[in-house]
């Protein structure tokens, strides 16, 4: 009574390829698949600032809506950002809002 | 006067940001202020002109000229625009940030920003104009470095002369 | 003032890497990202049914519960149903409800 | 009786869709079933014995006996349980299909799909038992092919003979 599945998104369309059988014992698990590929299930958020020259309040008011919009649970982690944008970020306090970490390998 | 440069827009003109930047690095390389400065002189002049466009002439588009000049002691760029009267010290969201609330959406920091990063910011309103001066000092080792004449020179200069 | 963004999603990790300048000019299109990125954008879910080989009522009513989650502007597309799954759709009048295709090339 | 087989669940017991799957294809292989009614007697023993777990015994597990043989011009499942009285015939999904409500989310297909694959379902209510008696016709290309003994033989077969 096998049933697997292997999803795929791309751009908005999500692929599902259904191996086996599906009836009332492994119909729970299809459903639950749905729900993940078609719901948010972010968990976190990692925005790479290396190439970041530049961040104004209205960029800083994107962190601000990302946080809003992932809600408390999901970290945002900005890697790598420079002195000028990590300093935008502590002036302002959000750095107490996601993880700043340093500069990833490249 | 060394390292004049005036740029006039109508606010909302896309582009302008480069244009800005452009004027600002050009006053940067001539005034010979680090990159840390530079890029602070940069926001302040981003977030004024930006607040004119958005809250002075509430995004219909005005006037708004920008000139700026290297002094032997200073560099400083002087934003003019015809909104009705807003002095930028009256904006405090020192509280706000204390409270921990900068973050609740509400926007509100770039002026903040903007103060903090210069080392002086003036305000007038005369002849029915708002004229802001955003100033930063040259320190010693850049003012040194400016009288070589090509430490710092940026050509990518925009703005007229 | 360019500002480019490159966007990667794994297992609900959303990696966005920022180049460029952040400002009131650009901070509309990272929003934009942003809402894409960690909301439901499902244009289409494509089920490939090639290797389905059983299907009952209880998989019939998953089918029933993704156009339920999906809401009527996103098409599922079944692909490859043999016949018997064919047959248990169309007894239900299902087909009216999604869009069935032959077997793709593998 | 020739290809007689028999099986006994309890209610919501793990693998048992395989077990009947297998006890159908048992049947199916020795009555010479072609594919497709062979897809369809599984669906409907599957349809019928799931209800039994979930609607009459409520998901509590109780007794289900699963037996079937393959007679001359018929292969006949036999699905017993203790459960309420409950008659497949009496659920009519028909005037909603019509509707075109048929996914309206509330489920009710299964006996309909059971109903619709079998050449006959009877139903009796005998000493506290429903006894479900599904039947598949041998049509006459199959029981010739049954007669040689080998085709559609399914060595995956079940369940007790
Ligand atoms: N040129 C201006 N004319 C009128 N009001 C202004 C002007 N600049 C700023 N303000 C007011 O000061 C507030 C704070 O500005 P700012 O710190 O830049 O944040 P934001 O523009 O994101 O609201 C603005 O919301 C606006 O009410
Ligand atoms: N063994 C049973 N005992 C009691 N009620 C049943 C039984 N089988 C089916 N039913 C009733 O008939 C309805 C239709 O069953 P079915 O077509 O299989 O759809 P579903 O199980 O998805 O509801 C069930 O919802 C249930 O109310």
């Amino acid at each position: 009574m096998s049933f697997t599945t292997k999803v795929h998104t791309d751009d908005g369309v999500v692929t599902i390829r259904l191996t086996g059988e599906l009836d009332s014992r492994s119909a729970p698990s299809l459903n639950e698949i749905i729900v993940e590929a078609t719901e948010s299930t972010v968990r976190r958020l990692v925005l790479l600032a290396e190439d970041l020259t530049y961040m104004s309040s209205a960029g800083l008011r994107c962190l601000v809506f990302a946080h809003q919009k992932l809600g408390r649970g999901v970290d945002i982690v900005l890697v790598g950002a420079t002195p000028e944008v990590a300093e935008t970020i502590r002036l302002t306090g959000f750095d107490r809002s996601l993880v700043m970490q340093g500069a990833t390998e490249r | 006067m060394a390292g004049h440069h005036r740029l006039t827009l109508r606010g909302g003109e896309a582009g302008a940001g480069r244009r800005l930047a452009d004027l600002v690095a050009a006053l940067a390389g001539t005034g010979g202020l680090d990159a840390r400065r530079s890029y602070w002189l940069r926001l302040a002049v981003d977030e004024i002109t930006t607040n004119i466009g958005q809250h002075g002439y509430r995004g219909q588009g005005g006037l708004v000229e920008i000139e700026g000049a290297v002094e032997p002691d200073r560099v400083w760029v002087r934003i003019t625009d015809e909104a009705p009267p807003f002095d930028p010290h009256s904006h405090d969201p020192g509280p706000r940030l204390a409270d921990g609330v900068a973050h609740d959406g509400e926007g509100g920091l770039g002026l903040y920003l903007a103060l903090n990063g210069l080392d002086r910011l003036d305000h007038t309103y005369v002849d029915g104009r708002n004229v802001n001066t955003l100033v930063m000092e040259r320190h010693v080792g850049e003012v040194q470095d400016t009288d070589g004449g090509t430490h710092g020179g940026d050509d990518r200069a925009g703005g007229g002369g």
